[in-house]
Parts: C-alpha cells; structure tokens; sequence
C-alpha cells in the first residue's frame, strides 16, 4: 500500500476573479491523476469584488470533506493573505503576487495585462504556476484548460504562468480507476435525468440554481425541458400538471421558495400526484445568509403542508448518494403517488465530489390502470395505491382533486368517504418504511461511542471516526423514518454523539422523539459546514 | 358503479348551485362545445382544470378529465399539462377572485407567454363559495362582507389588463346569450395561444347583475377590426366594471397571431440518453 | 340544587333556509333565561340548497359540547327528517310540515306566503313555535325576535308561528347570571381588540371568514382596520409593516391560506417584527372538506418556516379560551418579538358558546427604547430582547431585515454574528416557556385515567371525563411545550388516552416526543368532532 | 459604534455592488432627494422598503429607516407601513425579478388601490444577484443562465401594464441621466396616490445596456398631456422593452388625481372602547 498523502490548497480571491473555476480546474487536473479530491466554495452573496475562496483537498485515498489547514495558499489578491494565513501550515506555501517569505511572488496580472487578454484570465496564469510548482506536466496541464472556452489563448496564458516559477514540490498518482467529478447540484441533476426526469421547473435561488443552470445548458442531451416562471408557486402548480399528464416533473429551491410551494405539497398529496420537491438549505430564518449553508430545514420539511399525509424525505451527504436518492425520490413519488424529497444544503450542492455512479439506477414506474370496468383514479386497492391512467387515454376519465373525494375523484362531504380516503393514503406510509428503512450508513467498530449526522455533515463526520475510531451512523432517510434500523444501528455504540450544522440539533430532536438515546450533539451554526479538524477537536473532549 | 350521469357528459355529481346561478348558463355553453368535440372524436383529448369556488364546480358535473385544483392557480396547471402533452385541449374554468385576485400573476404570464390554453373566467364579481365578499372587479362601493361600508377600490379591467399583458385572443361573453357564449368558447380553443374569456356571469344571491347585463349588453359587431389594438382598447374602456355603463361589448374584442410558448419553448425532440458516456465525457 | 336538566334540539332545513340563525335565536331565547348553551353547525360547502344543520343543547349547567341524540328535531324541510330521525331520543318530539306520529305538523310556509314575507322568514315562524311548544311567553321570544333586521315582520311571524301550536312541554330558568354568547371567531376577535389589536389583515378563507366580517362590521366601534387584500401573501406582509410601525396586527386563514404565508412567518422571525396568526384548521389535505372540522395541522404550524426561531401556538378550547389565549398571543407577540398563533378549527370557530369573560386581559405592551446613545434595533441584550423604536422617531433610524444581520440591522455574512445572533433569538424560548408552562388545564381525580385533548376537543372530553370520574387535561400551549406542567398533571393519572380529531394522533405524538407515555389514542377523522355520546361509547372500553 | 458612515446619508456597510454597476447612479439620485427631505426636516419620516436583489442592497447603504424585506414583496410591506402609519413617506425599491416577476400581483393592486407610496423599480431587465437568468422585461431570446438558447417570451412593457392597472402616477427615468431621476423621484414623492417609476439601470456584469439607453433614450417634452391616456399610451408603445428601439421616452408619461387608499378605507378615528359594555349589548 502507498503511503498516504494529501494536499489541501486555498485559493482566494474577488468574486469575478474565477476562483471556484481554478479551483475546479486544478481538482480536475488531480483527478486526472487518479487522486481523490474535494472541492469547498466560500463565497460572499454579491457578483464582484468581495472575498471568494475554494479549498481543494487531493489525496490518494477518498476524501468528502475539507480541512481549515491548508499546505497551499493560491492568493489572486492581498486580502487572501490577510484573511487565511494563519490556516497556512507551518510549511506551507504561498503563490501570489505579492511580497512573502512563505511562497513565490509571481506578476500574474503583469502577464495577462501584457497579453492583452480578459483580466479573468489570470486564474489560468496562477494554475500554470501551480501547476508547474507542484511538478506536473504541461501536457497534462494542457488536457484541462484545452477544454476550455477560448483554449487557445487560456492555453498560452496557462504555458506563461507555468514558466514563472520553478517545480517545488511533487504529488503521486494513482492508477486510473473510473471516477468522476460532479458538484452536488450535478449529482441530483443527473441523478433525475437518470431515473426519467421529464421536467425540471425552477425559479432560481442559491443555493439551487446551479441545478436549473446544469440542467437548462444540457436539455436537449437529456431530453428534459427545463422552465423559468414567474415564481415559485407557477414552478410547482405546473410540475403537477405535467404529472397529471404522467410527465415526471420536479422543483427545486431553497427554504424562503419551497415556503410557497407548501400549499401545493399538500394538493400533490390529496390528489395523489407524484413530485419530487429539492430543497437545498442555507442559514435562515427568511433570506438569513443566501450563500452559506446550513441544516436548519429538517423539521420544517417533515412536517410543512397541511392535512395529513405520507412522504418521503431523503437527505444525502454526498455526490454519489445525491445522484442515487434523487433517482429514488422519483421512483418512490411515482410508485407511491406521493411527493418526495431530496433536502440538500449550500454545501453539498455546492461542492465538488469525486466519485463514481451507483451500479443500479432507480427508475420511474407506476401502478398502470389495466383497462378493467371504468377507471376511477382514486380506487381503494389493498395497499393505497390506485392504478394510473392519463388524459388522452380514450377509455379513462381522469379525475385529479384537491377537494376530498369518492373514488372517481367527485368532492365528497360524507363522513364514512372521508376517513375511508384518509386512511387510504396513510395507508402507503408502512409499505414506504419497509422498502427505505435499509436506507442508513453504518460504519467503524462496536462498543466505541458512535457519531451520528445528515445530509452534508457526512463527510467531516465519516473522516473524524475513521480517524478516532468511532462508528459512523448516517440515516440517509428521514422520513419514513428509519426507528428499528437506527436502533439495530445504534446499539453496539457506547455513546451517542449526533453532529449537525445547525442550532437547535433538529436530528438530536428526531431521535429522541423516536426514543433513541443521544448523548452529546455537536452543533456548528454559524453559516459553514464541518471540517475535518474543527470537528475533531470538538469530539475529542466528548468521547 | 358508474361516473356518468343522466345527461349526456354529465356525472352523478347532485349540482350544488343556487337557483337561478348564472354558472349554469355557462355549463350548458360548455357542454355545447365539449359535444361538438365529441363528434370530432376529441373529448378524451379535453382537460379541464379548475380554480376553487362556486364555478369551479363545474368539474364535479363533466365527465371528462379534469384537474380541481386550489384557488388561484388554475393556469399554472393548466400550463403544465399542455407542456407535456401539448395533444390535449386544456380549458380553464376560474372565478374573478381566483383569476383577478389570488392568481393575477399566472393570468399575466399567460397572456405573455401564448400558452396555448382556453381560459374563462365565471365573473360574478364577487367571492360566491365564500359568500359575498368583493373581488377585483367588484365595482367601488360594493358592500360585500369584508367591506360592509363599501369596497374603498376601483375594479380592474380584465379587459384592459390582458391587452396590456399581450394576450392573443381578448374576449367578453354572458351568460344570458348562451350561443353566443358557446361560439366565443369554441373560437377561443381553435385559437392557437392564450385564449382568455371574461364570463359575465351573475351570482344570483350575492350579486344579481341580469337586469344590469341584458339592459347594457351589446354584440361587438362584426366590423370591429380584431387585430387593431387601439380599437380593442376603445371598445374595452366602454364598461369599466363600475357600477354603470352605456354599453358592456361582448365578443372577441382582440385576436392575432403570434408564436405559442410550446412552439418557442420545448425541447423538440427527447433523445436517448446514454448516462455513462455522457458522464464519461463531461464530468472527468 | 336543581335537579339536572338539558334539552337537545336539532334545527334542520337547506342552506338559505336560515338555520344558523333560527339555531342562534333559540340560543339566545334559552342565554335570557339564565341557561347554559352551546350550538353545533353542520353545513356543506354550497349556498343554497343541501342540508344544513343545527344542534342547540341547553342545560341548567355548563354545556360546551353537543350530543349526537336529540329530543327535538325541528325541520324546516323533509330531508332533515330523513336524515336525522334516528337521532331522536325515543320521548322525542318532531316540529315540521310534514305528517309525524312524533310531533306536529306545522303549516310554516303557508303562513310566510300568505304572510307575503320573504320566504327565508319560516325560520322565524318555526322558533315561534317551538317556542310556544317549550313553553317559553311571547314576551320572552319578542325580547330576542325584536332585535332581527325588520322586526315588525318578525314579531309577527313570530307570533303566526307561536300560535300554530299547544305548549307541551316547559323549561326551567336559573337566576340570572353574566354570561354570553359568543361564536369561537367572535371570542376570537373580541380578544384581539381587548389586547390592543389595530390591524386586522385577512383574505376569506372558510372557517377562518367570519373573523374578517365580524371585525369588519365593527371596525368603527373597535378602532380596528379591517383590510381584505388581494391575497393572503400580501396579508401578511403588511401585517408585518404595519407592526414595524408600532401598529398591532394579526392575520386569519385556515391551513391552505396559511401555508402561502409561511414564506412571511420566517421573515417575521428574522426581523423580529411581532404577529399574530390565526389559523383555523379544516379537514386536509388541500382544499379538503371546507365546511367541517379537522385538528390536522399541528404539526404544521409546530414547524412551519425555514429557519430555526422560536414562536407560541396557542390552542383554545371554548370561546372563554379563544378570548383569552388570543390577547395573550398579542400580547407575547409584542414582549418577545416573535411570531404567535392561535390554532382554532371549524369546531370551535363556528360553533356558539355561552360563557364569562375572563377578568384580566393581556394586554400588548413591548420594551421601549430608551433614547440612550444610538438605536440598534437587534441590540444585544441579556434576554435576547431588544428595545423597540419605530419609524418616524427623530432619534432612531429602525432597520428592519429579512437578512442575518449586525445589532444595526446592516446584513452580516460573518461567521461570528451569524452564530450569535442564532442564539440571541432562540434564547427567548426559555423564556416563553417560563411564562406559558402553566397554561394547562387539568381537572378531576387521581389514581384514575386521565383523557388528555387541546382545541376544540376539549368540550367533549371535558364532560366524558365528568360522566365517568376520569381526569381531564388540556394543554392550551403547544410550544413552547409545557412538559414539566404536563409530566406533573399526568403523573397521578393511572392510564393515559389521547382524543384528537385527526388520523395520526398529533397531540399523541408529542407527548411521546418529550418522554411522556401515552397508553391509547381516540381519534376521529371523518371532518367531524367528537359528541359527547359517540366519544364517550369510545371511551369506556378502554378505562 | 455609529451606523453612519463616511458621507452624508451612509452607513458603514461596504458598497458590494460591481463597478460600472446602474445602481450607483441611482442611490445618488435617492440621496439626493433624501438629502433635500433632509434639510426639510423629514427625513426621519421617511422609511424604505427593498426586495432582495443587488438593487435591494441600497438600504443597507443610507442611514434611513428601512425594511429590507423579501423577493416580491416590496409593496404589501410598504403599504402595510403607510396604512399603519400615513404620516410616513413610503418609498420602495425593488428590482424587475421582484416587481415584474415574483410580486406582479402586489405592483397591479397598488396601482388599483392608489396607495400612497412612491415604487422605484431598479430594471436591469436581468435577476442580477442570482447571476443573470431572464426577468419579465429582458428582450426575447435573451441568453441568460435559465434559457442559454435564449428567453422564449416576449418581455412585458409594465408602462402599459400600469396604465391598464389605473396606476396615478407612471414614469420612467435612467440611471444615465441622474438629474432627471432625481426631478423625478421628487415628483413621485410628491405626488399623492401611487407612483410608479421603471428606472432603467444597467446590469454592468450580466446585461449591459448603457450604450443602448444611452443611444435611445429621449425625454418626455413638457408638451406632453400628463393627464391624457391615450397619449400616454401612445408613448409607452414606442418602445416595447425589446431588444431594439427608435427612441426610449423618459419622463412621467400620466399623472391624474384620486383618491388614495388611506383616504378611502381606513377608520377615521379610533375610539376608545368600552369592552364590558359592548359585550352586555351585542352578546347576550
Ligand atoms: C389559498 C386560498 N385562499 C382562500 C380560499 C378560500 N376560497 C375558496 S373559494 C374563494 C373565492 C371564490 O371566489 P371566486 O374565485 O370569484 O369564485 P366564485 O365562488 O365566485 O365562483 C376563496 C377565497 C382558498 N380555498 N384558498
Ligand atoms: C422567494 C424567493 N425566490 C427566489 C429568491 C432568490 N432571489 C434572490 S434575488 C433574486 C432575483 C433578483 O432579481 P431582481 O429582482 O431583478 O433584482 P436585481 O438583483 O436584478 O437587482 C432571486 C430570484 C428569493 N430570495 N426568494
Ligand atoms: S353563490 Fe352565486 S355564484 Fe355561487 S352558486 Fe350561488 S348564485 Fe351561483
Ligand atoms: S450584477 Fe449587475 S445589478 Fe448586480 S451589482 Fe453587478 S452590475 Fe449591478
Ligand atoms: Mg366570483
Ligand atoms: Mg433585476
């Protein structure tokens, strides 16, 4: 076995200075290489100016998550040096342009100004440099920024910076074995592609527009029509009339836009449409801080919408699990009727994983109406679920209601109807926990003190038991949820620390409310996620 | 069990309407019009959908498919049926409160878009299912229960908004001229683009407004230039849903041509996909 | 004292037959002679025609609840009887047009046309009938008949009515003592305007409406503005500018109006701008059964809003309650900033109750600002709550924000205030709870099952807990929630059983949620509420 | 700690708007006239209101009063201000993805309504915070991040929309002629009813429409019949917010007198009442 290694490398910079694009291009370059990375975006909520960092961790072996300590600072301005040297180790190195003891001082700006080209090229200059310090190849240099818009010119750019500096440094490589990179907005994109996604119906807000972005430059490669209304109650009242058509339909927004989407959770749930809701969190109340993150929805998704009624709430932790639960979240909303959720955050929808796909993609299916007697689109059938058919079918009336109603979908008021429809559709909940209670990530030894978390903490977490030698527990479902598996989970652990980024330990709250013991909770809610060494300081004293 | 009622395309569905409602003039327009698709062989392809109040009940009482869906949000739905399968023919049936009041926007963006839906309005100017409160096009004054000093309120003009909004196909009917309301009906869905209908329909208890429509109700005659915009908006600014009027037009007060929202906007065609080559080549 | 007695009349007829109102007269008629009274409306979601009814019990002491048995019925149609003879008690008697062994048969509609009267005054003929029936003098109905919008007609059909029949039975009358009659969303308003209401913003939403047309009628004589905007988004919103202002509001919905306001309770909670919601709850999801009864959205309204923050729900159980609870939401609106509300249902808005008025209100009144140094409107202060200025104060400029914020109210993105000002606004939850812990209402013996409601609930519960020598608790604050009250008013109770009217048994489940055992759960959810007879034939099994 | 900052009317929050950005030109305008409402001793009268946007930044940059609400809804929280408090001077800001989009429903009813406020669109004609996707007023076929092959809808023209709206007082200005803005924005104030004023501001970073407005725009001549419809009408029509113009007018296009909203529904007085005896009378 190689010896392990890693290199964590900060690159900062304005907002328009293309730093998540640096970053993102050196994390390709590794990954090129064979090496794990992962990608962090820091950014202020404003389009230039301000202070903008990403950090990339490398290693050669999997890493989901980022340290606070960097080995490399890759500073496009002063104020990079200003705010994060003291994250710089103590051998660490800076590459900017400006005086340092610690690093190079390199005439980036110089360079494009000369040129002649666009300023925001300066980012390809700094790779070349860094590039070149780290001991890597002009030619593999050139397989990245050749893909780039503009190839030539970022290409002779990339060649100038990589003449500005001496090779300082060398990193290994792996064999190569099929990875890919995807941000986590990627993942849930392709991951509804996937299972048969057919409209995609946003209205943009961070931290889930890249998902309509991605989507929008590629509807045609997916075959997904891809729709900006006038807000966010058009965006879901047309996913279900797309529904309606047997067209699988999702939304996605953050918190203050899924607030206007909760009347028509609740239609989707009385009329029994399939949908799936993304709901990608960032610290709130109400507009709170756009462009940071935090896990402060759960209890609000559980549980918004009123009247009773199933759901599923999946919450994934990284790129790999985002890709696979969105394809379930349509495949259960279609097998069930119901809605279902994929609840990401700024951070995981907004970093940079890689990793590979899942072996078996959950498709879209459905209970189809087989043509029997008239068709009545709300039957009563052993298990809660009625067969669908569609308009245009010649031999069905198709019915669809928010008012409750008898089974050919006409309003009812009768007592007896309405407790019969209400049952039917709570009916669907147990069959749900059967099939999603698998659903959980356990790992690490028994009779040590477990860590528990969802969604984006995964990864710090998984990194700080693997590193203490604690047991990771990651529920990847919510709701339904998942009481016996956790238990089963949670017994051989000697205590129960659960870990979430936000302030009243929403998850701690589920636990406890499903009578599973927790211990300790680490809370982090100041806007930014876990790291790997934070985290780990703050288990330390509890375990 | 069966769905169908006594009448031809009707339910079991009792009506639950007032005597003397004008919904039902406009439900037997309606079913002109859906059994004349039915002899086209059409009517499987026909969806309503529907807001929620008194005219939205006229759901309950067709056998045909139909989306009841929540107050105010008729169109949105209705645009999404008609994205996906834009095969069908998609009417939509709201009250004023739901398309003036609570759902405007989605009225606005229709009209701009030239979604390809017909869209009527039951006006009975006032909130009827949720007895007697003023709407937008309630005139000044009107005492409704959440205004029983008078609404403090100018009423819109639908008419007028929705030339403003950039609708392709403007019109006005009543119910008390039921043929003429079916033949607007009917021109409204060969329409190809945004078809709106403002229904002037009476709500017998809280509003009676018959003596005040057959008195002032005028046929635009067929000379009127539809695609001239100024004459529409002359002809729109007669009535301005006040309490009095020279003259209320009904007919097609504005209709061109323009490209649909489906045209404009929808992939034209659903490849298939092969996920792991295109990951292969785009995301190492 | 007097031997007990109570009679139970059923008033039958279409809607726009004026069966509410000839329920409410009788009410009243039976309120002047001292005795208790409670109405229950039953009436489908359509204008005229169908079948509405109305049960009036009374009794010579305190009635808050209705029986499904009824020793009168009084139909104003021939479907009332169809419907609800088996309904009468077996001595019961029927007033109606139609051939009865039962009762009589009484020309009303005869009488109205020969009359020449509007057709809708047979509801007046019919309570002189049944007047005289009881025994009650034409003087005593005249008292109450005068006061309808053109009495002389009344009077006289009143008096057609009275002499249509024998007196056949008699009522007794107890000294006469204050009480009143009050519909759930009357105590509702009057409590707002007794805390100092001065904005009352709301779109018609069933059963929340009559709130809005009650305050409306009034708004001169309560000082109150009454505003009906275009939708319940707006509604709120200015509700929330006028409270910047200084200027009191509260806004009223059910639960499909209240989800498109969720979006604003988070704003509210992030600027810390006091409101007070209304949140009538009916049969879900969506537009469900409008008419009826459903205590569905606890849950909801528990959660609601993205974000993490605290509020008060407050749940009454009877118009005393209502009156209350909703100055005390006012009230704790303005002292801790927060969003408050009071969770009703159709039960208990829209049905009638004859009760006292509590002898001291809460009144709204909020930490001043004190005109030192410069105004920080989110200063930081030891209870997390910080004085309050308003615009138009030549000292202090008031910066309101939707955003995570500085004491200013300038937006922060900085890691340091984000996690302190979380903190600041949750920190009042300890408060709260200190404060509202005791609003538990808990009756009854020890050493026996306890029933355990909240809402509308609580009528029926009340008297099968009276009727069987159980213990009777009803928690009228749901968060923050009272566990410590509760564990202390459940300890002595030797089973727990759990009533609510909706499907999954809401209440049940919080109280699981903080530790305390529940041992069965009565529920109803067929859009109506329990009855003191149906609930009671329930609980006996089980004790 | 003071809020203010270095120049009169600021704050100590850091402008992060980007160079080049049309907002600047417009919060010198805004503190200009703020400067003048100033000097009248008014200023702690005045209250903003914003969206959230880049235009909505402008609040935490004036040391005035203000709420920085949420997207869209500007105006329900601005009136909500005025009708709790009239002697306050409302004025709103918000960006055309607010206004035109997410809030159309509130700009059309307090154009209706004629609240008493002053509504200062910030049209980039592009949603700038969130990186550039097409707005309601962007030209058809605009390639922003939602519609990379290009916006499928026409752009409304929200002069037309409020006229058809009843709005009182309609203006447009540009961020490129500050002193007009500035007379305008006065004017706004000053006018009694609802003032609309579409202030075209170029988007430095995702549109970039300076060269354009600077190359169209023309002002109103003081000929122009303010109170007149049709000739207002006539002006909003000859530039329809695409892509191309002969000429971009500037100036009020209408003003009239009405009665505002606070004029028409609030109470008069608030009288003191007596709880017990309002009780004994009506609920017993
Ligand atoms: C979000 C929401 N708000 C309010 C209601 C209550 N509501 C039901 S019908 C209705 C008004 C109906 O008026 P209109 O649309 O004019 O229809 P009409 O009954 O007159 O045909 C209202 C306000 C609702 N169902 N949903
Ligand atoms: C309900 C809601 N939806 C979406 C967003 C995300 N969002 C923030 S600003 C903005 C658009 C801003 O565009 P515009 O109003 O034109 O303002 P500009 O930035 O161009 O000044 C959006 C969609 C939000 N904050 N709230
Ligand atoms: S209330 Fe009016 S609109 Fe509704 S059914 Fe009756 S008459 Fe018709
Ligand atoms: S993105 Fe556009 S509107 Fe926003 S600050 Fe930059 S230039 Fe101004
Ligand atoms: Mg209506
Ligand atoms: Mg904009």
């Amino acid at each position: 076995m190689q010896k392990k290694f890693e290199i964590n490398i900060l690159f900062g910079g304005q907002a328009g200075d293309g730093i998540r694009q640096l970053g993102t291009l050196w994390a390709k370059l590794l990954a090129k290489r064979g090496l794990y990375v992962f990608l962090y975006d820091d950014y202020p909520s404003l389009i230039r100016g301000g202070h903008n960092f990403s950090i990339v961790r490398a290693a050669n072996y999997p890493v989901e998550t980022h340290k606070d300590q960097v080995d490399l600072i890759v500073a496009l301005d002063l104020e990079t040096i200003n705010r994060h040297h003291h994250h710089l180790s103590e051998k660490g190195f800076i590459l900017s342009e400006g005086k340092t003891s610690q690093g190079f001082s390199l005439p980036w700006s110089k360079t494009v100004k000369e040129a002649g080209v666009p300023r925001i090229m300066k980012n390809t200059v700094a790779l070349g440099s860094l590039a070149k310090f780290c001991g890597i190849s002009f030619e593999e240099l050139s397989q990245v920024v050749k893909k780039l818009p503009q190839a030539e010119k970022n290409l002779e750019m990339a060649q100038k910076g990589y003449n500005l500096i001496p090779q300082t440094i060398s990193l290994p490589s792996l064999p190569e074995e099929k990875r890919f990179l995807f941000y986590g907005n990627e993942a849930i994109a392709l991951g509804a592609v996937a299972a048969g996604l057919k409209f995609y119906i946003a209205y943009p807000m961070t931290p889930a527009s890249s998902i309509l972005h991605y989507l929008a430059a590629r509807r045609e490669t997916f075959g997904v029509n891809v729709i900006h209304p006038e807000n966010e109650i058009a965006a879901v009242l047309a996913a279900l009339g797309s529904a309606y058509t047997g067209s699988p339909a999702m939304v996605g927004t953050s918190g203050g836009g899924f607030a206007l989407m909760v009347e028509a959770l609740s239609l989707s749930a009385q009329a029994e449409i399939p949908i799936t809701f993304v709901e990608c969190q960032r610290p709130g109340p109400s507009t709170g801080v756009p462009t940071y993150t935090m896990q402060g929805d759960l209890e609000f998704v559980l549980h918004a919408g009123h009247g009773e009624f199933p759901r599923v709430v999946l919450a994934p932790g990284d790129a790999f699990q985002a890709f696979y639960l969105t394809a379930l979240a349509l495949s259960l909303a279609w097998r069930y009727q119901i809605p279902t959720f994929i609840l990401s955050d700024k951070h995981l929808s907004e970093s940079l994983f890689c990793q590979n796909l899942p072996e078996k993609i959950p498709q879209i299916s459905y209970k189809k109406w087989h043509k029997k007697d008239e068709y009545q689109r709300y039957s009563f059938e052993e298990d809660g679920i009625s067969p669908l058919a569609f308009p245009g079918d010649k031999r069905a009336v198709v019915k669809a209601t928010s008012y409750e109603h008898d089974p050919f979908g006409i309003t009812t008021e009768e007592a007896e109807m309405i407790a019969r429809m209400q049952a039917k559709r709570l009916k669907k909940e147990n069959l749900l926990l059967q099939e999603t209670e698998k659903l959980l990530e356990t790992k690490g030894p028994e009779r040590v003190p477990a860590l528990v978390c969802w969604g984006s903490s995964k990864g710090a977490v998984q990194e700080v038991c693997k590193a203490l030698g604690l047991r990771f527990i990651q529920p990847l479902v919510l709701r339904p949820f998942p009481k016996r598996a956790l238990e089963k989970a949670l017994a051989p652990a000697s205590k129960v620390i659960v870990c979430e980024t936000n302030a009243t330990g929403q998850l701690a709250k589920l636990l406890k409310y499903h009578d599973l013991e927790v211990d300790e909770v680490i809370l982090r809610y100041d806007g930014r996620p876990f790291t790997t060494d934070s985290l780990k300081k703050k288990v330390e004293p509890l375990i | 069990m069966s769905l169908e009622g006594k009448t031809p395309l009707s339910t079991y569905a009792p009506n639950t309407w007032c005597p003397g409602c004008g919904n039902f003039g406009l439900l037997s327009a309606v079913k002109q019009v859906l059994l004349h698709l039915k002899e086209d062989n059409k009517l499987h392809q026909v969806v309503l959908v529907s807001g929620i109040g008194c005219h939205a009940k006229i759901v309950d009482y067709l056998a045909v498919n139909s989306f009841y869906s929540i107050h105010g949000r008729v169109l949105p739905v209705a645009w999404g049926i008609k994205m996906a399968n834009p095969s069908l023919i998609v009417i939509g049936h709201a009250g004023d409160g739901d398309a003036y009041g609570e759902g405007i926007s989605h009225l606005i963006f229709a009209a701009k878009r030239n979604t390809d839906l017909t869209f009527l309005v039951h006006n009975n100017r006032v909130y009827g299912l949720t007895t007697g409160q003023f709407t937008p096009t309630s005139p000044k004054k009107f005492k409704g229960r959440s205004t029983p000093f008078g609404s403090p309120e100018e009423p819109l003009n639908p008419i007028e908004i929705m030339l403003a909004s950039k609708a392709t196909f403007v019109a006005r009917s009543y119910v008390g001229r039921p043929k003429h309301l079916a033949y607007i009906i009917k021109e409204a869905i060969k329409h190809p683009g945004f078809a709106f209908i403002d229904v002037l329909q009476p709500c017998y208890t809280f509003f009676n407004t018959y003596n005040f429509y057959n008195q002032y109700v005028r046929e635009i005659p067929p000379s009127h230039p539809r695609e001239n915009l100024e004459a529409a908006l002359e002809l729109a600014r007669r009535w301005d849903y006040g309490e009095k009027a020279q003259e209320i037009p009904i007919g097609i007060f504005y209709q061109i041509k323009r490209p649909t929202f489906e045209e404009e906007a929808l992939i034209k065609k659903h490849p298939s996909f092969d996920l792991k080559a295109y990951v292969a080549q785009n995301h190492s």
